[in-house]
């Protein structure tokens, strides 16, 4: 498996030239326009290192990212590099330096970069996480190789991908392709089929309501009402700091205790919707208020 | 484990035992755990481990009074062969404290009584 | 007198509040005759006996008093506790409806204990069948007992045994569907937590018997911890000879694997879960071929659920005559349900064939909820449909259950009462249709979601009576021409509320009324001046600023701004907000 | 074999049967959206619903075996209520913009609503707006038109073994989307447009160049040179209410010439050139065993670009002249454009083809620029361009038959049946017997080549040696033929064949994908029988004995394989690893 680096440039010229610098040194590589699709990006690819300009369609949008990349408890350890042709005299409402609160990136290096030093950059502190992707894919290899001659394997498999990384992620579903010679086409028709499997990456806690006929007719619907509001998301979505992913589940088959929810693996029963704020609290380190605010990015 | 063979069956007894040793049996199936039985079977355990008492404790399934959950059920000699429902801790507690170590039944617990 | 200390237990069954006081008077006359030394009197939470005023239960001897008056209690202290002697007239004796053949070990041993089974006549059945009978005895004996599927359909098991074991093919194969997805149900999940082996030893059987040598559990991924025993029973059933080559000495060699659904109720259908297995999208497809004769990787196949399988080993350890003594004319044997809704005791339940129904929801279930009103039960989950009270008298077999507009299904058997409204429970079943139809074909597709988007015009007010005859419609295309079970059922939930509630349906489209005042949206949300103390709380919770006044004058709703949230209603402390 | 009765008739059935193949053999047209004469039954759309007396169920037409004794109603008030519910309810998940889509006037949908005569919308429409994916510029897929019946995706992943597009999600929101939900372009897509022929509605259809064309036309600076492939002949007429199989290609000639064209050329022509370089090529490699075998024909672009993502270890046994269409391209743009004293730059040059993948072709490589020119610029289909003759107004029905233009014209009867499996194969073998002996061959047929048969296995013998050689149409067929070729490799085995010939299509390019559609294996034998009896007829019928073939080689390119062929002619291919199936 190639390392994965992320470019998030408004500069088209650039994006394509790094690009190509950068897979003649075999690194697999994806590009964003702009700080929120390179956000996004991050999120759903995990790459190994990202690549950052920091002046996009605002100036100080490289420094913003960066900061929400850092704040998010799942993408806080990938490395970034800013390069950038903005100068000191520029005036940010930060230093112009790296490895600060106002700037967490590890290196800033100036427009135009020479390649050799780039890519030695990159070398380095793509080594400094150390070889998470390698192993990662003997892991993975493992995973599959268990069922890799069995009858009947593909869902099997992408249960033990989905419990491994917690989602499907696409480049692991595409390369399912060419360990198990099943056609791409089967993999996505069977994973999109299916509604135990996701393509995106969950929320840190997931908050099942269950939806089951007992726990419907003892009061599902407020439960389900109370905690959109409470976390300010729609059923499948996943709050803004990725703490909660909410969704609706069939029976978890505790109807005796009906009404109840699940988070994670923790079943709670009897609920009435006045209960959750508490409840959600628990798995919250923030106040209530920015809970029922969703917001933190 | 040494396999079993068709003459393995063949010398069973028709029932082939009556267990009237004492035990302590906690119902732990889903519905049970999501009540909170695993913390029960555990704060039993732990219990009798304390008081030096030698009764075993049991795991089993679901005994379908999911209402009750998490469901005890309780054979002291000497005692009715009780199930108590709704157990939380204290209520663990009082169950080898009373039930078992002094032969009192605990008040608004029972669920069930068992035939012999 | 004897020595042993005697307890007396006290419930009181009917929804009053008794016991204590009967405690008291216990306790008073035990006191007056010296006796509170030997005699205890304790307060039971539940003596599964239900609706028989105060009930008595005195230990060591068992016996169960109904019916208990205050004034009987003298009775009772002097002749049975003093003198060891029954009050006939307050005798109950038959107590326990349940019987319990599938759930006969849950509860009982330990499921990750393969010897707690084997102690309790574990896999003396297939010892004996392995022994004693060809498979054409099995099937036999199968044909005796007269099991249907308990999957849904009620289809005979041993004709789809039968059918598999005349295919010619070599390979052959058995599936257990424990992709248990009805919501409200949990029979299968119990079993296999509570009694994995008895799955497995049924699945051994019908290996033997059809000559397969291979089989799979499909079981919901969202059960682990059946997965988990199941998983730990089939290893070590394998390390006993019990699985594998050469079982228990014999010929005959047979596996299984366990296989996992990802989330889509619709593989409970035989050909979707096959799909699946397959490792494809879990569409079903025309039948015929059937799985027995063209099934998992186009060889014959049985698809058996959890329950039928449990059945096996008692019907062949005891005889099929046994079996079909239990029952009724055509539905032989027992049957689980998961009980629940508006129902004190929610549980598993297992009863003979030919039940009543109020006998499940009265005498085992304890009666409604909160003492209310009963409205209906519903069976057979998404594919079934609702019995109104007036036919709670309906002995449960798959044909009455039919005639009445729902099916068996798989047992879930939910209690509605008067708070639940019937356009909202079809809106509801349909819903989860909806979103479990695979898609394949368009009756199922199109027509599911049209069905629920004319519920939903009419809860929220927005309906007319045409759209009841539109309903009427599509649930006929849906019965007659979906490809599945799936589909040609998914309308049973709203063409049995239409049968049986058809005036809420047009409270709903006239009147704009919901009675159970369920559909927020038909509601009308005032604030009760009497009981309202000012707090503001309401006004404050409002999304839309339709309270108006102040802590001084009190509160109103602007019925035009109102959105019926239903915010208010959830907030008030003191009920002073009015549906 | 059987006996039962339909609506009270007796039928006489064979066993395996389904109750819809047997209506139709007395007449009773059981309605259908989903079911295709191609394609094995899914019971997707629920329309085919019939009735067995005695019982109150209904069974799908499409998917039933009939049984003995069985006793079926096909139509009746509660059956064809029922049709009317499922049908209108398919209609109210499908746009109403018939007027501005690709299948108006010709749409399966359209059809059947209108036969049920429904007049008015019962259900609330719930279409999902979901965006159209034109990435290819060969075919567009509008996935809000499209009703589920699963054709396409059964043609390209059981038929053509493809495995471009797929169905994603489920329930209301199920959606047919190429593999792994990315655009077609990037999916294993070889454009065969095998799914746009079998969709009943306009969610898969050809990208229109019409417009580009008319413009072209329209342009005064403009030399336009149109060519027609050899299968469009046969198929053009169903347009205009021909049967299948009408050979109508003055008629052709002559419509092209009112829409405007300055110069009427034949594919067939070129044929004869690919002929004359492809049997050359392998007579080097089978007589003077320079370079390996088996040779595999490439004049089907589907197949090349389905080579080139999935089966790169056969490159070198490709043949690497271009396809006629290229070919007449090229040589428009020298050979043409120098003869006449025309400014390449001022020629336009467009074919009618049978197929979508064509479109494709046209800047597939560098190759396909080697006149200096793009050397193709249009592609229409054979629909495209039955719209357009509609357009024009020209009576094809009356209009008077004409001759194509000189030079690149005319024909021999090898070239035609270049539009029909085992065609490409018959007429190397006439000019390689040729080439191998200098005898003039007796029977020019090699009737075991032909048919519909997926893979067509057989021999021939030429001055004593025995040729082994494979036919295979349908991409779904080719791995049969290739595992076996591998398997030898691999073994150090003889190689099973000398020469191979594949055409993406069933029924090679008379079933291509840019044809009239409701094609089925009738309409394909029609159209097959419509070209052979087009090289029955020719005075000419192999390729090396057409005499405006010889004038080229003698006035332009010298020998088959020159330098000059080669430069012009040939082409190369690369693997495309990035495409996974």
């Amino acid at each position: 498996m190639k390392y994965l680096i992320l470019l998030i440039d408004d500069d088209s010229d650039f994006v394509e030239a790094t690009r190509l610098l950068l897979e003649a040194n075999d690194y697999k590589v994806i590009t964003a326009k702009n700080g929120q699709e390179g956000f996004q990006k991050v999120k759903k690819e995990s790459p190994n290192l990202i690549i950052l300009d920091m002046m996009m369609t605002y100036k100080t949008e490289g420094a913003e990212t960066a900061k929400a990349i850092t704040a998010d408890a799942s993408t806080k350890d990938i490395p970034l590099i800013m390069i950038t042709g903005a100068r000191k005299e520029f005036s940010f409402p930060f230093e112009l330096k790296a490895n600060q609160p106002g700037l967490p990136v590890k290196v800033i290096l100036e427009k135009p970069v020479d390649p050799e030093h780039l890519l030695k950059t990159v070398a380095l502190y793509i080594a400094k996480r150390g070889d998470e992707p390698v192993k990662k894919q003997v892991e993975v290899k493992n995973l599959i190789n268990k069922w890799q001659d069995k009858e009947g394997n593909l869902i099997m498999i992408l249960h033990e991908l989905q419990n491994y990384y917690g989602y499907i992620p696409r480049d692991v579903a595409f390369n399912l392709t060419r360990d198990l010679g099943i056609p791409l086409a089967r993999i996505y028709e069977v994973i999109s089929f299916y509604h135990y499997f996701q393509l995106e990456p969950p929320g840190k806690h997931i908050i099942s309501v269950c939806m089951g006929t007992a726990c419907y007719l003892k009061g599902a619907t407020q439960l389900f009402k109370e905690l959109k509001d409470i976390l300010n998301i729609e059923e499948g979505e996943i709050t803004k700091d990725g703490l909660f992913q909410l969704k609706g589940v069939r029976c978890i088959g505790c109807c005796g205790l009906a009404p109840v929810i699940m988070i994670d693996e923790k079943v709670y029963g009897n609920l009435k919707a006045g209960d959750l704020m508490d409840i959600i609290s628990q798995y919250s380190n923030k106040s209530e208020k920015s809970v029922k605010e969703g917001v933190v990015v | 484990m040494s396999k079993l063979t068709l003459d393995s069956f063949k010398n069973k007894s028709k029932k082939a035992k009556k267990n009237n040793t004492n035990f302590i049996k906690v119902g732990l199936s889903t519905c049970g755990i999501a009540a909170g039985a695993d913390t029960v079977f555990n704060v039993l355990k732990e219990e009798l481990k304390k008081k030096e008492i030698n009764v075993p404790v049991l795991r089993c399934g679901c005994a379908g009074m999911c209402y009750a959950e998490p469901l005890v059920e309780v054979k002291i000699e000497g005692m009715p062969w009780i199930i108590y429902g709704k157990v939380n801790e204290d209520v663990a507690l009082k169950i080898i404290r009373k039930h078992v170590a002094r032969k009192q039944v605990i008040n608004d617990y029972i669920f069930s009584i068992k035939d012999e | 007198m004897q020595n042993q200390k005697k307890i007396i237990l006290v419930k009181d069954t009917n929804m009053d509040k008794e016991t204590s006081s009967m405690i008291d008077k216990f306790l008073f006359g035990l006191r007056e005759r010296g006796l509170s030394e030997d005699v205890k009197v304790i307060r039971a939470a539940d003596l599964n006996i239900y609706n028989k005023g105060v009930v008595v239960k005195i230990w060591p001897e068992n016996i169960t008093y109904a019916n208990v008056k205050k004034d009987d209690i003298d009775l009772i202290i002097h002749r049975t506790v003093e003198n060891g002697k029954n009050i006939d007239e307050l005798l109950v004796s038959e107590t326990n409806k349940q019987l319990r053949i599938v759930l006969r070990n849950c509860g009982i041993i330990d499921p990750e204990k393969i010897d707690d089974y084997l102690d309790n006549e574990g896999y003396c059945a297939l010892a004996k069948v392995l022994s004693e009978y060809s498979p054409d005895e099995v099937i036999e004996q199968m044909k005796i007992s007269g099991l249907r599927g308990r999957g849904g359909g009620g289809f005979p098991t041993w004709m789809k045994w039968n059918f598999a074991k005349a295919q010619k093919e070599e390979t052959k194969y058995i599936i257990c569907n424990a992709d248990e997805g009805d919501p409200g149900a949990y029979m299968d999940r119990s079993v296999l937590e509570g009694d994995p082996h008895s799955v497995i030893e049924g699945m051994i059987i019908a290996g033997y018997t059809v000559g397969a040598q291979k089989g799979y559990l499909y079981i919901r991924a969202e059960y682990p911890l059946a997965i988990k025993r199941i998983t730990l029973a089939i290893n070590q059933a394998r390390e006993k000879g019990l699985l594998g080559d050469n079982i228990l000495g014999t010929d005959f060699s047979f596996d299984l694997d366990v296989r996992l659904g990802a989330g889509a109720f619709v593989c409970g259908e035989e050909t979707a879960l096959i799909a699946s297995i397959e490792g494809k999208r879990g569409c079903p497809s025309p039948r015929p071929p059937y799985p027995s004769v063209n099934g998992l990787w186009g060889k014959p196949t049985i698809i058996n659920n959890v329950e039928t399988l449990a059945n096996i080993a008692p019907i062949l350890h005891n005889g099929g005559d046994w079996f079909a003594s239990i029952g009724t004319e055509k539905s032989k044997g027992t049957k689980v349900f998961a009980l629940t809704g508006k129902v004190n005791n929610s549980s598993l339940i297992e009863v003979p064939m030919g039940t009543t129904l109020r006998d499940i929801v009265y005498n085992i279930g304890g009666g409604v909820l909160n003492n209310k009103k009963i409205k209906a039960v519903q069976t057979g989950g998404p594919s079934g449909g609702v019995i109104p009270e007036n036919l709670l008298d309906t002995s449960i077999d798959y044909e009455n259950l039919q005639r009445l507009g729902s099916i068996m299904g798989s047992g879930g058997m939910i209690v509605m009462d008067e708070d639940d409204c019937m356009v909202d429970i079809a809106k509801f079943y349909l819903q989860f249709c909806v979103d479990e139809s695979c898609g394949k074909c368009a009756p199922c597709r199109i027509g599911g979601k049209q069905m629920l988007n004319i519920l939903s015009n009419i809860s929220e007010g927005k309906g007319d009576l045409e759209d009841i005859s539109s309903l009427k419609r599509i649930s006929q295309a849906l019965q007659k021409a979906s490809l599945c079970g799936l589909g040609q059922t998914a309308p049973n939930p709203v063409v049995s509320t239409l049968k049986h509630f058809e005036e809420e349906y047009i409270e709903h489209i006239n009147e704009k009324i919901c009675r159970a005042k369920k559909c927020s949206l038909l509601s009308i949300y005032e604030i009760i001046e009497e009981k309202c103390k000012r707090c503001s709380l309401c006004q404050r919770s409002c999304p839309v600023e339709a309270i108006n006044g102040n802590r001084e004058v009190g509160f109103t709703i602007d019925q035009e701004k109102c959105i019926k949230c239903g915010k208010c209603f959830e907030v008030c402390k003191f009920e002073a907000v009015s549906l | 074999m059987g006996k039962a009765y339909i609506n009270k008739i007796e039928v006489d059935f064979n066993d395996g049967d389904t109750i819809l193949e047997t209506a139709s053999s007395v007449q009773i047209k059981i309605p259908t959206l989903c079911k295709h004469p191609d394609l094995s039954p899914t019971g997707g759309c629920g329309i085919c619903v019939v009735k067995i007396e005695g019982t109150n169920k209904m069974l799908r037409a499409c998917c039933t075996k009939i049984e003995d004794g069985m006793k079926i109603i096909t139509h009746d008030p509660e059956i064809v209520e029922i049709r009317r519910t499922v049908i209108e309810l398919i209609l109210s998940d499908h746009p109403n913009d018939c007027l501005i889509c690709g299948r108006n006037n010709n749409c399966e949908l359209q059809t059947i609503v209108a036969d049920f005569g429904i007049r008015e919308e019962s259900f609330e429409k719930i279409v999902k707006e979901i965006p159209q994916d034109k990435s290819t510029g060969t075919i567009k897929l509008e996935p809000s038109k499209c009703i589920k019946c699963g054709r396409c995706i059964e043609v390209c992943q059981d038929i053509q073994n493809v495995w471009a597009l797929s169905f994603l999600e489920r329930g209301i929101n199920t959606r047919m989307a190429p593999a792994g939900d990315i655009q077609l372009k990037d999916s294993p897509c070889v454009r065969c447009g095998q799914c746009s022929a079998h969709c009943p509605t306009g969610a898969i259809f050809e990208h229109d160049h019409t417009r580009e064309v008319w413009a072209e036309l329209q342009n005064p600076d403009m030399h336009c040179i149109v060519q027609i492939a050899p299968s469009v002949r046969v198929a053009v007429g169903e347009g205009f209410g021909y049967a299948p199989g009408e050979n109508l290609t003055n008629k052709l000639y002559a419509a092209l010439r009112r829409l405007g064209f300055n110069t009427v050329f034949d594919t067939n022509f070129s044929a004869d050139v690919t002929i004359m370089e492809e049997a050359s090529e392998f007579v080097e490699r089978f007589v003077h065993k320079k370079g390996v075998l088996p040779l595999i024909t490439t004049c089907c672009p589907a197949w090349v670009d389905f080579m080139e993502k999935f089966h790169t270890d056969i490159i070198p046994h490709f043949s690497s002249a271009k396809s006629p269409q290229e070919i007449m391209g090229t040589l428009c743009k020298t050979y043409y454009a120098e003869k006449k004293g025309i400014d390449p730059s001022k020629i336009r040059v467009i074919s009618i083809m049978p197929c979508t993948a064509k479109k494709y072709e046209i800047s597939r490589s560098n190759e396909m620029f080697a006149s200096g020119y793009q050397s193709t610029d249009f592609v229409l289909t054979t629909r495209e361009l039955i719209r357009m003759i509609k357009q024009a107004g020209i009576d094809f029905n009356f209009i008077e038959g004409e001759e194509p233009d000189n030079l690149m014209g005319d024909y021999s009867g090898a070239g035609t049946i270049f539009g029909v499996t085992g065609g490409v194969m018959e007429a190397a073998l006439r000019t390689a017997h040729h080439f191998i002996t200098g005898n003039k061959l007796e029977k020019v047929e090699f009737e075991n080549v032909r048919g519909l048969d997926g893979v067509k296995e057989t021999s021939v013998e030429i001055s004593g040696n025995i040729l082994k050689i494979v036919v295979a149409h349908g991409l779904g067929n080719v791995e049969y033929v290739l595992n076996k070729v591998k398997e030898a490799k691999d073994k150090g085995k003889e190689i099973p064949y000398h020469f191979i010939e594949v055409m993406a299509c069933s029924g090679g390019c008379i079933g291509g994908g840019g044809q009239p559609y409701g094609v089925t294996d009738e309409i394909r034998k029609a159209r097959a029988k419509g070209l052979y009896s087009d090289d029955k007829n020719s005075e000419v019928r192999c390729s090396h004995e057409n005499p405006f073939i010889k004038q080229l080689y003698k006035e332009f390119l010298g020998e088959p394989l020159s330098e000059k062929a080669h430069h012009l002619l040939h082409t190369k291919y690369v693997p495309r690893p990035e495409y996974k199936k």
